[in-house]
């Protein structure tokens, strides 16, 4: 612990972690919006229609989450260098543009909405492809802040010192920019555009992201669990071997329909059939250490960190493993493929791997900020972390039955044609799904409402300790 | 630290696998990927005067009819373009000889075809259909899929009142809540009738793509999985 | 015991999609037995000293 | 291919998200039980459940191949793979002891 003093880089890092927390915000407010539409169509209808809230809604989930990963790294990078980060003012600057671009571009979204078909469309508005829209200039303009950021990751870690998660840090994340630009071109020919559109989204998310997160995962166990550091570097590197080695190639399973060759059924089934191993394998490792530091007397130093860490190796387990497998097999995702089960899965997925380890890693820089020896769960975190995991897990399940609901009724018995679509949106089923998403999405930002006050507070209402008071005066 | 110390807890012997998996998996994908980039080019006029069948097939398919049969050999349902013929090794393949008229014409030169797709393409993304429609199975899931849109039996019926297919989708894009099928219905999105035209047009092109059979049993209203058994 | 290639366009990878998983396995064969070699090396280093231990 | 992809009538669409869905919670439970203990956090009687749920996980697995229609090479492979898993937890935990006990008997922490 470097005591209340924070470094630079730190106090970036709450920059970005500000910013993320408000475009989470606005990411279940416009999921809200998409919720609400499925059940009554005439919702905002022509002023804020679905495609712009559901664009609006995945958005802001992705930019939120590098966000809190560019926060989360400028947060462990002095700790782990043990030196300043080396270009801090760049890096300031840069904060500052990216989150100009980002308010530009949404007010594009929600007041521009769509364009002519043309070139400058894609240029000045929206690129119209999902997860990435965009708009080219500030693709450009997010290379241009990216290239500062990996700057300062090497510049640092080169002068200070070379601890195992920052090398795997910094081929991940060069990894992670690179495929970007993969995302960044243009071609009338739909089939090669989503080939090359599944290399930004799926070896960001099943891949890049995966990696990037058992290392902060790692890190995370150092700081609450005080875990060996051999052995999470140790294991760090398993799990990039089992993660790249499935993940790579797994994805296969997004090129069975897109008009790509017939030999990536196989390559697909069996590459993304092993995507959930090395979750078995974090499960063991976790299982094992708290088995072996349960009775050795060690505490957690951050109980709510460590918390939404459990919740992580959970979610990420159940979302992407068993909601993952239940239809990644090319004979079962030929009747999946385009429902809701990729929503259903998504959902849990999205939360289970990323957003809960995001906010793990907030918690950690509460507790830095506030110089704390030991963070504890208070009773607002309590009811963050219940209402959030719960309703993401109600929604997936109520995402579930309408995606059954609309396999067996549109492609089962009728075909896959849109009179077989709408029979299917119509079902009882399907509608009382999409009424309990709704209502779990509530439960979700009641959660989330918890989760901000919690932020904000927590370190404030600390029990006080001897040792402690003195510091926790000062930060009152 | 004396006695003998196990490979499996040498931190190194891990670093070179997990290099030596991600590498080989990377290198693997650039192969496969390049292989799949020469199988996914688009098709020239030339190929389907040859009858050589393209995984994407030129735009000139617009002046051909389309449809979407299975075929025993491929064991899946394939586009059929301008009428079907029996392969030499058994099952069926496209003929590339029907034609059928579209917008009045059906002698697009791929120059043209290509310009229309173009803009259709561009349509597509400036109206943003992704964030509603799936294509190729792909997007978000409030409105129907368009991957076979042009071949969807709901335009079959329609047909006959606009004097042809392409004349009924195009006037649906251009003012979609005057045709509102259903409660849940397209906003307008302002398409002009030229951009109605090239995205009628892409639709057209995308359902001659080659899907390896998704989606399947399209079409089949009644009873599609099981009326096959 | 040899299949023809049934896709649209064949190419080497669909020729070594020989019936079914026989791709896959060939491509996880690839991957995973150099890693006993690397094994092996590994080994032979350690019992020789010259590493530093990590 | 003709083999690789068969019709499924959509009755067995059901089983299919079930069994698949079981196949990872039982290979889950066969990993968690037998680490736990190894751990000696539960009895030994609890590795019945262990090797139980690997047993349950192999007939899914089997039952997964009938509804999916694969052909019997591919069955055979599916259970080869089964047999292989039986030994993941294995190497995990025997990695996992190895490290800790050549790690944590050295003075701790940097």
């Amino acid at each position: 612990m470097q005591g209340s003093k924070l470094y630079q880089s730190q106090e970036l890092a709450i920059k970005y972690f500000t910013v993320a927390i408000i475009l989470f915000g606005a990411q279940l407010l416009f999921g809200l919006v998409a919720a609400i539409q499925f059940l009554y169509p005439n919702f905002l209808f022509n002023t804020l229609d679905f495609s712009i809230a559901r664009m609006l809604h995945i958005n802001a989930l992705v930019v939120w989450l590098l966000y809190a990963m560019i926060g989360a790294v400028y947060w462990l990078l002095p700790d782990e260098a043990g030196i300043e980060v080396v270009g801090i003012k760049l890096a300031n600057i840069a904060f500052y543009i990216l989150t100009a671009a980002v308010a530009i571009v949404v007010l594009v979204y929600l007041f521009v909405q769509i364009g002519p078909g043309k070139e400058s469309t894609i240029w000045f508005i929206t690129e119209g492809r999902e997860y990435i829209e965009a708009p080219r200039w500030a693709d450009i303009g997010i290379v241009a802040v990216v290239l500062v950021f990996l700057y300062n990751v090497y510049a640092t870690v080169m002068k200070g010192r070379h601890t195992g998660i920052l090398v795997v840090l910094m081929a991940d994340l060069i990894a992670l920019a690179g495929l970007y630009l993969a995302g960044m071109f243009y071609t009338d020919n739909i089939a090669v555009d989503q080939y090359w559109w599944w290399w930004v989204v799926h070896l960001w998310v099943e891949a890049t992201w995966e990696v990037y997160v058992a290392a902060v995962g790692g890190y995370i166990l150092i700081k609450t669990l005080n875990a060996n550091r051999k052995v999470v570097e140790m294991w760090l590197w398993i799990e990039v071997a089992m993660m790249f080695g499935s993940g790579i190639l797994g994805l296969g399973h997004h090129y069975f329909w897109i008009g790509t060759p017939e030999y990536w059924w196989e390559i697909g089934a069996l590459f993304s059939a092993l995507e959930p191993v090395p979750l078995v394998g974090l499960f063991v490792h976790v299982l094992y250490d708290w088995g072996k530091e349960r009775g050795k007397g060690n505490e957690i130093k951050n109980t709510p960190a460590f918390a939404w860490l459990t919740v992580e190796t959970f979610g990420n387990f159940l979302g992407a493993g068993v909601w993952g497998f239940m239809h990644t097999l090319p004979q079962i995702n030929l009747y999946t493929h385009g429902t809701q089960w990729p929503a259903a899965h998504g959902h849990l997925a999205f939360f289970g791997a990323y957003v809960a380890i995001m906010i793990s890693a907030m918690y950690l820089a509460v507790q830095g900020k506030a110089g704390l020896e030991r963070l504890r769960m208070t009773k607002a975190g309590w009811w963050a972390i219940s209402l959030i995991s719960v309703g993401v897990l109600l929604m997936t399940v109520s995402l579930t039955v309408a995606a059954y609901t609309q396999t067996m009724v549109e492609r089962g018995m009728h075909g896959a044609t849109w009179e077989g679509y709408f029979i299917a949106q119509a079902n009882r089923w399907f509608v009382q799904g999409m009424g309990w998403r709704l209502a779990a999405g509530l439960a979700v930002i009641v959660g989330y409402g918890f989760l901000v006050y919690d932020l904000l507070t927590c370190a404030k209402k600390q029990p006080v300790e001897e040792g402690e008071k003195e510091v926790a005066a000062a930060a009152a | 630290m004396e006695e003998k110390v196990s490979v499996w807890t040498s931190n190194r012997f891990w670093r070179r696998s997990a290099t030596w998996v991600t590498g080989v998996a990377s290198v693997l994908l650039i192969f496969l990927t390049f292989d799949s980039m020469a199988q996914m080019k688009m098709g020239s006029a030339k190929d389907i005067e040859k009858k050589i069948d393209r995984r994407i097939p030129s735009p000139v398919v617009i002046n051909y009819t389309i449809d979407y049969k299975l075929d025993p050999y491929r064991g899946h349902e394939i586009p059929i373009i301008g009428g079907e013929m029996r392969r030499p090794e058994g099952g069926i393949k496209s003929a590339y000889e029907k034609k059928e008229k579209f917008f009045g014409r059906d002698d697009y030169s791929e120059k043209e075809a290509r310009e229309l797709i173009h803009k259709g393409k561009l349509t597509i993304q400036a109206k943003n259909c992704m964030d509603c429609h799936t294509l190729l199975g792909n997007g978000a899931y409030y409105a129907p899929d368009l991957t076979k849109a042009w071949l969807d039996p709901t335009w079959e019926t329609l047909a006959p009142a606009y004097n042809g297919k392409e004349y009924a989708i195009a006037a649906f894009l251009q003012d979609p809540p005057k045709m509102a099928m259903h409660e849940r219905k397209m906003p307008n999105l302002g398409i002009t009738k030229e951009e109605a035209k090239a995205v009628v047009a892409y639709l057209k092109f995308m359902s001659a793509i080659d899907t390896n059979g998704f989606p399947r049993n399209f079409g089949k209203i009644k009873g599609a999985v099981d009326a096959r058994k | 015991m040899i299949e023809p290639c049934h896709d649209v366009v064949c190419s080497f990878w669909s020729y070594l999609n020989q019936g079914p998983m026989t791709l896959t396995i060939i491509l996880h064969t690839l991957i995973v037995l150099p890693m006993i070699w690397i094994y092996f090396d590994e080994k032979k280093r350690l019992e020789r000293g010259d590493l530093p231990n990590e | 291919m003709e083999y690789y992809i068969q019709d499924i009538p959509s009755s067995d669409f059901l089983s299919i998200f079930v069994v698949s869905a079981l196949i990872i919670l039982f290979g889950m439970a066969y990993a968690g039980f037998f680490t736990l203990v190894k751990l000696k956090l539960l009895k030994r009687f609890y590795m019945l459940f262990a090797y139980g749920s690997w047993l349950v996980l192999v007939g899914l697995m089997y039952y997964l191949g009938e509804l999916l229609r694969v052909e019997p090479y591919t069955q055979k492979v599916l259970i080869g793979a089964m047999v292989g898993y039986l030994i993941f937890p294995h190497i995990v935990y025997f990695l996992l002891d190895r490290v800790h006990n050549r790690f944590e008997r050295e003075p701790t922490k940097p």
